[in-house]
């Protein structure tokens, strides 16, 4: 056990990865020599060498669909995209290559890829360096999609993902990169697709991930103080997300909220309402309530992008509202 | 077969014969149909594809376009299981999900053919990596027309290739059409200055002349194997037939398509009679693409549909299928 | 009143507002001189000429992208991508630009541009020439996005677009091109975010749009036969959505269907059936199911694709379960 | 004043020296907390944003890149604005909801600084395809890096200004650097190779040299309005500071940076000494930027926060905010 920040936890998680298989290769825009943006590929150049791991060109187009190329040729490329917002550029790679690759041609290939995605604000980087966008890749079939919350994850689903035989896309948000938590000496193998339920509770289900985990569980413990016991389930993963999970908690709470950090409207929370509102219809005895941003683009300016991340106190008052 | 060698011009002929005929009966298939969806046939093109991957060896990897036909078989797909999946069939190379647009074959390293225009640059750019750090010594080549040269992927892969020096074969098949508008009011720079603009060094040829292909091909294979680095080759051809078939090709002039002096099996023909190859010989190519393309045909039809829980299984490796 | 196909309507549409309006450009690949892949810009380079309405390279970036710049320099510019499936190689200008401009800006550029984008499958055009992505749009705070079902609502939502002050995403499905209906002479303004409720009924709602609106109405018809009433109301605009209209007809039925043929999961009826399972609860007397392709991508051989694709004994079935 | 007139130098060292002032007043500010987000400075740079932007006229209009501030000034944005914006108060340009990548002004036709590299360029592409359609006799400029380069958009942007005679200059700033990587690893062409490859007129330029910038923008400028069709101007220049403020540059040789012979307004004020410019109006530019900066960061800072409610009824023209 020893405590390490998130990023480190990652940094960990890719080195572990490349020293266990000489086919794992890394690249994208100053992962190299300059060790990523975010510092959280500092030194595998120099343990690993040149040749696996790579600074590109400016050229996310490029990036994805050479990722493509060589997952189909035998490696298991990791690559990143330096704000989730630049993946706007990668989509065709992801979209129409990555993710139909597999069904596409009958089976025949392979696409043991990943593709890492810092999203979310907090440091009023502005409106084209904070979205959160993963609900349009939990839309499409062929990509599986992740999202670690704790050290622990960072690491377990990281190295998940990288062991997948399918595309995985790790969402990995900003504000968490300098958290520090602990990271078990030997962690267990992860199986990407299973929540993790961060606080148990019996009378609402705050459904969330990412960096709403502790701001979720910040409004559990604020809401323990008014006697209501609320259980947070932080999915990990969005794609394929933990369904049974879910709906076993609905069945001890019958509320549910759904927290995130993206805009409200289309974003990962929907769907989770949306399957609740049918398979656990039966035990819903209030509105499901969601919690997210506003629908506007993220705005610049601190006060304005304070008010626009979830907080605890509407994370609380939406499960106030659904036990009304 | 090692890249360097040659492969002998009646091998060629019979490459391009067999795409010619099973492209004329995809055609007629197609009127008939008996394929679904809508395909893009190389007629008049096939000098490219028999030229260009007679260079290359087993190891060595194929990304392709929306035009792929040619390239599949010229690269050594099964000729049943491309007919049956070009018809949608069970048994198809990709079990009928993905049709003319989609033919892949991981057995041979042809890593499909494409139905986004400039999507095979940067996976080629891609297998080319794989094959450098793996030190295999393979080469990834990549057909794309010359409308894909539009796309900024080609710019960034091209790119790519050239400061990484990876092993790939950049093939710009150059029939003069992005689909219904001719290519010259599309793109301002010529296919080589592109190339020659990232220091890659680049060549023009008469795609019409298979064997100019195939050794403008053996020839930059096997520098791209010795020296290392990206190499690009222009294919000046001709798009005989629409840009899809059941296209009244409205837009053009009936005597750029017809232009016979150009078709790249007529041409070869006639230099082997020349050359005194028996006519036996030359005929057998023919006949012989006709009887396994009748063949496969008979095979293909005959073929089951595909089911859907089979589909659902092959979205991801190793998960359930979902509902 | 004239009898056109829809992809007429389109053309009028365009034709008209062009008439109307000198700064409404044209531009995409092969709509000039060619009329348009599938016909729908045929005759509008005779008459507007070649400075108004341009064929373009290869180069959906560019196009969006110059349609952002010609948008904030005083031009209206209508362009087309393709089919949906290429809106990949677009997202930057959509998203990025297009979308926040007004927003980042503070207010000073006005972005009065349309993109045209050609869904939906039918024609066996297989995983790359099929997709139904309108979700990923409505996601986008910025955006418009609007779906006609009908002849009249071709031309109609057409020319709101084009009128509007925002960029606005016209969703055209292809399998409708064909379709022919009735154009009244003159057309009534339509305003984008309203609703239309294609058939009344009592005992469940059914939320469709585009190329399902008939498949819905197929499916009510029988429905009737079993004496079953269902309401069938087409959204025509996804972003905005007709929130109140759909509110209404919950609160007249209780029951709720929402039928679409894109992917089920993470789609547009993830949206609408969280947002009624939030402030349309109290109504709900039945699970809210949805109606959606399978997570999977939509493949080419027609028996699969047939399957793939959501049908009225489907979309009846969906009826009946909650009314179970 | 019309393109075609040369801007006195004095007013070229006035324009240089307002966009130092004020991007060292914002590394000071920055540093203090008093500006959130983060910013790129282009000390150093200054010779190409005012040589290019002297040689503009109020109708044409601007994209600019991420290190934009110079850009901005140089076109006219108001000052007070300017620092209101980036320190995200209410009456800034943008209302304080894009910051120091995003500063814009619709009334001297700057259409926005970008956080996406390469976004700009399309953008000026379609900016000059408006001036053509209403022959405004305008011209659009862009300003991107030499790292810009690589994206493929750079290049389907060319190509369309090129096919199209689109009266847009693009100005590559090349300093050498992309974020923390040299552009030369990162880069296979040359930045005119790339341009000339689609047929655009091309110059590579000393960017340190305003005058010289100056003078080369005026004439691609006049050619673009007599000629018509895109021209492409490189501008060789450093980039003095960090990548972004804080950036503590270890990737990166200390004398690199900090060759003050390339100054551009070191060695313009040279060259006006030596040309007998009385010395108080040399230093006049200096004090003068400084004062100005001094007010519009005092009324910045007496400026109010933006409110939510506002910012929710800007996303679309005429909707109702929604919750
Ligand atoms: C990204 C993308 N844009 C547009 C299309 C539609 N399309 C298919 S083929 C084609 C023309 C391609 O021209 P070229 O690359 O020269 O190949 P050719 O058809 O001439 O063989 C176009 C525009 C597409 N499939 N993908
Ligand atoms: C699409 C995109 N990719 C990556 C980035 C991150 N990024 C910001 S600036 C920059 C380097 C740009 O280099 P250059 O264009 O030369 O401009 P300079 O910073 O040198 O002025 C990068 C990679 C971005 N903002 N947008
Ligand atoms: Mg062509
Ligand atoms: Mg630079």
């Amino acid at each position: 056990m020893s405590e390490v920040r998130f990023g480190q936890a990652i940094n960990r998680a890719l080195a572990d990865a490349m020293a266990a298989d000489e086919s794992v290769v890394l690249f994208g825009e100053d992962v190299a020599a300059p060790g990523g943006p975010f510092g959280v590929t500092r030194g595998l150049l120099d343990r690993f060498g040149a040749e696996r791991v790579r600074d590109t060109p400016i050229s996310e187009a490029a990036i994805v669909g050479a990722a493509v190329g060589a997952a189909m040729s035998g490696l298991k490329p990791v690559v990143e995209i330096m704000f989730m917002d630049f993946v706007t550029l990668s989509m065709d790679a992801l979209v129409n290559q990555a993710a139909k690759a597999r069904f596409m041609f009958g089976g025949q290939y392979a696409l043991p890829m990943v593709v890492r995605l810092p999203h979310g604000g907090g440091i009023n980087a502005g409106p084209q360096h904070s979205q959160c966008l993963e609900a349009w890749l939990a839309h499409v079939p062929g990509l599986k999609v992740v999202c670690p919350a704790t050290v622990a994850d960072a690491y377990a689903l990281t190295r998940a993902a990288i062991a997948d035989p399918d595309p995985v896309i790790v969402v990995e948000n900003k504000s968490l990169y300098a958290v520090k938590g602990e990271l078990p000496e030997s962690m267990p193998n992860v199986t990407i697709g299973k929540a993790d339920i961060a606080r148990p509770g019996r009378d609402a289900t705050i459904v969330t991930y990412g960096a709403m985990r502790d701001v979720s569980l910040a409004a559990a413990s604020a809401l323990a103080k008014d006697g209501i016991e609320a259980e947070v389930v932080d999915l990990r993963s969005l794609q394929p997300w933990d369904e049974t999970a879910v709906l076993a908690s609905l069945a001890r709470t019958h509320r549910l909220v759904i927290a995130h950090e993206a805009v409200e409207a289309f974003g990962i929370g929907a769907e989770i309402a949306a399957r609740m509102a049918d398979i656990g219809f039966d035990e819903l005895d209030g509105p499901i309530v969601r919690v997210g941003a506003p629908f506007m683009p993220v705005p610049f300016a601190k006060e304005l992008e304070a008010r626009y991340r979830p907080d605890a106190t509407r994370i609380a008052d939406a499960v106030r509202r659904t036990l009304a | 077969m090692t890249a360097a060698d040659s492969v002998a011009p009646l091998d060629l002929l019979r490459t391009m014969r067999l795409i010619r005929e099973a492209e004329l009966r995809l055609a007629q298939l197609f009127a008939d149909g008996e394929v679904p969806g809508f395909i893009h046939l190389s007629v008049g093109q096939e000098g490219v594809a028999a030229g260009v991957c007679a260079a290359l060896g087993p190891a060595d990897t194929l990304a392709s376009n929306h035009r792929g036909h040619g390239h599949a078989l010229a690269k050594g797909l099964d000729l049943e299981r491309f007919f049956l999946e070009i018809m949608g069939k069970a048994e198809g190379m990709c079990k009928g999900r993905g049709g003319s647009m989609h033919v892949a074959d991981a057995a041979v390293g042809m890593l499909g053919a494409n139905g986004i225009v400039g999507a095979g640059l940067p996976i080629a750019v891609g297998s080319a990596l794989a094959h450098q750090v793996k030190k295999s010594g393979a080469v990834a080549a990549v057909f794309f027309g010359d409308g894909a040269l539009a796309e900024g992927v080609m710019h960034e892969s091209f790119n790519l290739a050239s400061i990484w020096r990876l092993p790939v074969l950049f093939v710009c098949e150059n029939n003069g059409w992005s689909e219904f508008s001719p290519t010259a009011r599309q793109l301002a720079a010529t296919p080589t200055a592109l190339a020659e603009s990232h220091k890659i060094i680049a060549r023009s040829i008469d795609g019409n002349d298979v064997i100019a292909v195939h050794d403008a091909a053996r020839a930059l294979v096997s520098e791209i194997r010795s020296a290392g680095g990206p190499r690009f080759l222009e294919c000046r051809t001709t798009r005989v037939r629409g840009h899809f078939e059941g296209d009244p090709q409205k837009y053009r002039d009936a005597v750029d398509a017809a232009r016979s002096e150009d078709d790249p099996i007529g041409r070869l023909e006639r230099r082997l009679a020349a050359d005194g190859v028996p006519a036996a010989d030359i005929k057998s190519a023919e006949r012989d693409a006709i009887a396994r393309v009748d063949a496969a045909v008979a095979r293909a039809r005959a073929g089951a549909a595909p089911t859907f829980d089979a589909a659902l299984r092959d979205v991801y490796a190793n998960t359930e299928a979902r509902p």
